[in-house]
């Protein structure tokens, strides 16, 4: 039996279907409703549906033996996971962004909006930049246009919302996509059903 | 007197019992100094693998560190000239807990063999690092690696040294497509990418890894290795001990071997260690080291 | 103009309702859509729709004057901002739950999951009791079932989720609902303006 | 030669504008000592209001703090015996940044008149505070409170002393229905509740709500700081000095008199001060004192 | 198996057999927390007697010690509520070394009984602090005293409570003229010095100075202190058992019973401990407590 | 037998000839030369000749069982030991002097020289003066002198050397004289004999 | 509004005198960042000579120091890439005092030259150092060395790297006796070290120097570093400009060119500093710098 | 004139000796008694009798311009002062010393009683061996007989002390003797003078 963590929402749904493909579907997910936990006991599977954020929390502690999870997550947490495969969906990318036409001059302490402080944090001090981290939730675009940070760091899909909000990307940091994960300890006990489920995954990934 | 041993806790019981284990075989206790400075772990942090040590300063104002590891202060400070020491350790380690938000003491034990280091003593390494997991009771996997297998191929394939620790780092999360990406870059051919992604993600039974690892040797060094990782495991047989290449290890400190111990249902790492003999130059001793450290209250824990 | 913060969601929706009663209307919020501002001049007010657990960040920076949040983000972040009226919207309990039959024995570390990493410390460091914290983003119901956490900190309204889950509550750590909040420069220079609106939100929820 | 005051940044000429004002009328600058022992902040740590300093162990391995605030070292090491001492300082000090995720260096400045104070010298501190934010140009609000004004109606009401500081805590948050909740827990009947919620939440142009408090006194006490404000006050007519007596402060500490200072389009609060006799008896020294700071940083920065 | 005992160290074997003598009396062993946080020992610094500890930071950014300790942590940690906790603990504490230059982690074991205790236990703990000296095999000596002792004759003398710390001090140091000194400065007759210095430097056998004491009582408190005493002892016979009246106490902590362990040939005491009634109270715990602290380090070393 | 340790110098004379009165004589301490311990079975005592700095600690380290030391030593190293009495010998005080008409004006850091640092900034930190303590080991009246300090803390006897060097007292710190002390440990064990020796001491110094 | 500058002390005058100059000759002033890591400076410690700092744990847990010195935060910081930063700071450094028993604050100006570097530029701030000093209205002496000098010479005589440290400590030291010692053991001839102790005991007046230092070259490196000096004293007149090739430089940060400034009656340095080039290579900088440091309490304090 | 150093006792004695013959007496010093000052214009000198280990305090701090000091003080304290001759005075080892037949098993920490604390320290750090400390002001000798240590370390001249205790060498650790030392900040104004001086002495100790 394998217990896979998937992140809530659209991501979540498509790696289920991809898993469902595979032959490792859970049902009906979108019956959850309020049961988090749903087990396909012929396929071999149980199934966690977390916040995106949780699922490389749930695998690193063992509470999940694998998971799917953005590379957003990853690079902000580092979690001591081993790295599968990409799946290649929910692509987009992490960026800086500032109003049309900021200039940074460097006089003062930088203010950065962004829910991914690990990342902007590494990321200023890889360019020496003093940097303030204000860390927020969500509608992170909102933070310059109300004068409460200089910049953002966030992640861009189309750049619709940064253009519908006067702001623009300045600096791209790094792709993102989905990422299946496992536990290292438990994957040495299960290497053989991981191996096989991560092998299915990445031919229908290389469509 | 033998009821003294019910007071034990099983934790205690199991040390005491690892203790007998490796004081039958010739092996010491080690009563390290108490404290080392901070910047002995700074400049060897890379071995160390994390970077937050609970720090204090001595009242004599030197900034000190709470030990996060035992087997850097031995290999400094043992005194190996012109023989071999066999020693071991139980001591508490400092190190950030699994949330990351406080430190936390844990419970550490550790086994080194310093200077004449032959065959012998690398296969009763191996095999005390295999009885210390089997008596547990618990089912167990042994991995082992060896740092010059996947050190030979890249030599081979003339990767350049500046971009292998990212592909090391790829390497041991068992992430092949981050370790092409990487290779790409690097301007290594698909022949060569396709090469170095089935050597380091080679993993599974001892016999059968051993087997094929030997088909893919391109060099002496990569034979060599497997050569090693065979005597190594020399009458040890069991489908718990495993060979996996993408166990870590820093250049700078480990030199050949390296072991892995994991126990079923505990999330982390129980067993770590392998050989040191970079890390013995590096400390200005002569002479070769293996060893390897237990984590107690992983393996007594919940 | 007042600039006023509200959360996203259900509470915000309620809280705008009643803010449109008082007279304060900002038109059509769920037009909002991309846009994250909207102003009615003529009322003199400019909202803008944000992270439940970001409204306080924006009201204490001065990025806006008032808002209205939830008792757990203030008791959570203790932003230093005034809290002018408790709106009765929102009602729920912050509690601690585990696996129905749980027993703290003491023996080891509590882990303890939650999104309210502060208030969870605080409240077992009030109980001597010492605590890993799990900070996890959402589903925490989870994290006991699945061997994560022996323990929950987390809002619980009706109780349903906690018993779909087999959690129950062990202890109940305070009451929340919504709260108007003001930063504390702004209000010196605006207090007339707030007063007025913090007096009509008052009446309406006395009623 | 005057051309070197072109030199200084707008914010360093509204500094040297500062000291010019305090020098004029008498104040000297003082000169603090190096650091503190980090105990002493801890054991005034309700005055400062933030537990989180930079701590430090100094060469003698003493546990040092950098100076989180002025005021509590001048009181402790001012020599008030026998006279009057009229000093301002113009230092760095250490906080946690707005993210409070890292600490900061603010640049503070400040008065203090300390030892023989009357009403001649309480009349011109609160005067140089009012000057002081008048110098910059911009819109400000000068708050004044007083401190035995709520005092004296709690001790009217009979609240005992131990819910006094969660009372105290709604008053400075404006939380009227925290108060009444409090109040309620402690017994006091409706029309006390009412009674306090009134006059706590009181706040608004000076001659307005001095009217108004005066109205709700209940006691000689509240008279008297009604009448100690209007002092303080006197000879200053302007529509931005406010009363507010939700101005924290701590009894330990305070004793009267509360400013506070903002400017508009700030996030915080550019000015703070108060009557501190309390501090000046735990500090073991005889006589008043009065002050206030001025963060530099807030009233020069963005 | 009884072979693994083979193992222990003479320092561990009597740290098991002391062990082996707790749990047979019904005490559990108790495990301690991480750290705790540094303003929790300096606010009961007073009863550590040393001011200096490591200090570090943890990951949250807190304060905190290492514990030099265990007593206030388990007296602040424990549930006693409607009950008695019987409890040893075998851990490492942290303190300035006999040079004064660094610090130095040493091994601690104690015993406390906490909640209910009355006559049998405090007999019970007594006994077993007896016992733990005699399972060392040398000469010992195990003095006991009584705070309430000197401080119902300070009561009869009308001293002051603020010199008595100063004549504390000399009592603690066996400094007559000291104490005289301070005596003579508090107002105290010459017939009162007297007095206090004879009672004070009491010390030998304990069924003598008992004599002496009982024959100097000047009030019920002094009485009730010898009585308590001689229960205290009750059952022991043995010139090894002394009674000490300068072993020192704080009143804060310390509210009548106090131990302390000799062994031949070491330079420090050994063991240490006393009824910690005024702690439980300081630290909102209802209930008495006994217990004494062993310094294994001393007690094995040279 | 007991081991005493003596101070070297005056102070050590005069404490042997005291001791020697009350039986415990040591022989010539004069002829001790090179070797530095002397022994007199008889007496039943050990003496050891050292220097008047390290009695204290040759006593607190359980080396030797009592010994002669100055009250300034006492002070300066708070040794952990019984001071069982005071001989009376070797009196003198404990000042701070600075040069004739010197007044602090608490402008700067005052720089003080001593030999005694842990009674000099006890002192100083008793009355909230900042002080930058400069150790040197002997002549200390020439600091001043020659600007390498502003005051000094050191013993007084007559004050000729003070005048001698234009320097004058501007503050008592304490009085010194002899005292008597004793290992805490040792005592436990020796209590008879190192009684009888104090209560035969004690008799001569009253006289 | 010129009494302005009345208010100012006279050590803050020197200062704003100090910074007109420089904002004369188009230097702009520069703000650091709060605080470096502490790995930082420890990684640079043979530049800052000093192994002591405050450290203290950020509130994200990082290990901070207070700045001992600004030179190698501008170098790592600054944004030289193609053109050239003019800038001087005026900032507090941490350090201990001359008592070596506590850390103090010092207050520090400085002035560097990033980025394109010329012949004029050099001279430029050689001159700006030398009117630094002048305008104190003190005597003063401005010392000049030039790191190649020796080291071409120390080249020329074949002395091997690991020994010249062990040299260059005794020359700084003017300690004739132990490099002799130190030649000797290195094997140089007598020959050679007759010429080494000539070479680096070489100071006095410069014009002086100069002539003698030309005459013992023996390359074409000792010659360049003659010129270099030459040039960047150039159009300087005067007896109190020296040159001394005791100055002491650490070659992984200076490249040539050496600054030492004295003022009569002070016991300590009051200017330093040099060439920076190979400090920039090692920060990953491109371009050349120059700099110096003036400790403005040395300056004007007793 | 120039300010000059001298420690008391023998080596100074000697040092004085050897200036006199150079030109620059200072009288006779033996009449010094308790002025600690003596001035000889006509030679251009003045001179401060101050205890060995304090001359490097004075010259450092700019209170002497040069002085002669034990190339042990120099090591133990390292003063930034110039070393300018060694003056072949006083000659001696520092060593470090134990009973006859002591062999350091490395067991536990190794106890060293030492005047020179700073010496002893980076010797022991140098070879890795932990010690504890304990610092003596004299007869060191005395230690490791009443069992106070288990080393020592410090100055030997012919060795004698150490035989007539039964101790022997166990290791040297650096030749010592006295040096000429000059201020660094002095010397620049002073350098004429200075070097006159040094270069009288070098002729004189060559011969």
């Amino acid at each position: 039996m394998l217990n896979i963590a998937l992140p809530k929402g659209r991501l979540g749904d498509q790696a289920h279907e991809l898993l469902s493909c595979a032959g490792y579907t859970g049902g009906n997910l979108a019956d959850m409703g309020r049961r988090l936990v749903i087990e396909n006991e012929a396929a071999g599977v149980r199934y966690f549906l977390v916040e995106p954020s949780d699922v490389a929390i749930y695998v690193e502690h063992g509470a999940a033996d694998i998971g799917i999870v953005g590379k957003d997550i990853l690079e902000e947490d580092r979690p001591d996971v081993y790295e599968l495969l990409d799946l290649k969906l929910g692509k987009c990318r992490m960026c800086a962004a500032a109003k049309k036409g900021f200039y940074d001059e460097a006089r003062a302490v930088l203010r950065v909006a962004t829910k991914f402080t690990g990342i902007a944090e590494r990321y200023y001090a890889s360019l020496g930049r003093e940097v303030d981290i204000i860390k927020l939730n969500g509608s992170i675009e909102l933070a310059p246009l109300l004068g409460l940070s200089d910049v953002i760091v966030d992640i861009v899909e189309s750049g619709k919302t940064l253009r519908d909000n006067d702001l623009e990307v300045i600096a791209e940091i790094m792709p993102i996509s989905a990422r299946l994960i496992a536990n290292k300890v438990v994957y040495q006990f299960k290497s053989a059903e991981i191996s096989a489920l991560r092998d299915s995954l990445e031919e229908m990934t290389n469509d | 007197m033998d009821n003294l041993l019910d007071i034990l806790s099983p934790g205690e019981l199991t040390a005491l019992r690892l203790r007998a284990l490796f004081e039958q075989r010739g092996y010491r206790r080690y009563h390290p100094g108490r404290f080392e400075e901070y910047r002995f772990y700074l400049e060897n942090q890379s071995f160390l693998k994390n970077e937050r040590f609970i720090t204090f300063n001595d009242l004599d104002g030197r900034l000190m560190a709470l030990k996060p590891d035992l087997t850097l202060s031995i290999v400094k400070n043992v005194d190996t000239a012109g023989g071999q020491k066999k020693l071991y350790y139980m001591e508490n380690v400092y190190r950030p807990n699994a949330t990351g938000r406080n430190f936390t003491e844990i419970s550490q034990m550790g086994l080194e063999c310093l200077g004449r280091v032959g065959r012998a003593e690398t296969n009763e390494v191996v095999r005390l690092a295999y009885e210390s997991l089997k008596l547990t009771g618990e089912p167990f996997r042994l991995s082992l690696s060896h740092l010059r297998y996947l050190a030979g191929l890249m030599r081979n394939l003339r990767l350049p040294l500046h971009c292998r620790s990212a592909l090391y780092e790829n390497i041991a999360a068992k992430n092949p497509h981050g370790l092409r990406e990487v290779a790409k870059a690097a301007g290594l051919s698909d022949e060569g990418t396709v090469m170095l992604e089935k050597a380091s993600m080679l993993s599974g039974a001892a016999s059968e890894v051993l087997k094929e690892a030997k088909r893919l040797c391109r060099n002496a060094e990569m034979e060599r290795a497997v050569a090693q990782l065979e005597q190594a495991i020399g009458g040890i047989d069991d489908p718990s001990v495993l060979i996996d290449f993408s166990i870590r290890g820093d250049e700078d400190y480990y030199s050949g071997l390296m072991l892995c111990g994991y126990l079923q249902g505990k999330s982390r790492i129980v067993l770590s260690g392998g050989e040191y003999d970079n890390m013995m130059k590096k400390m200005g001793q002569t002479g070769r080291a293996i060893g390897f450290a237990i984590y107690l209250d992983e393996l007594c824990g919940r």
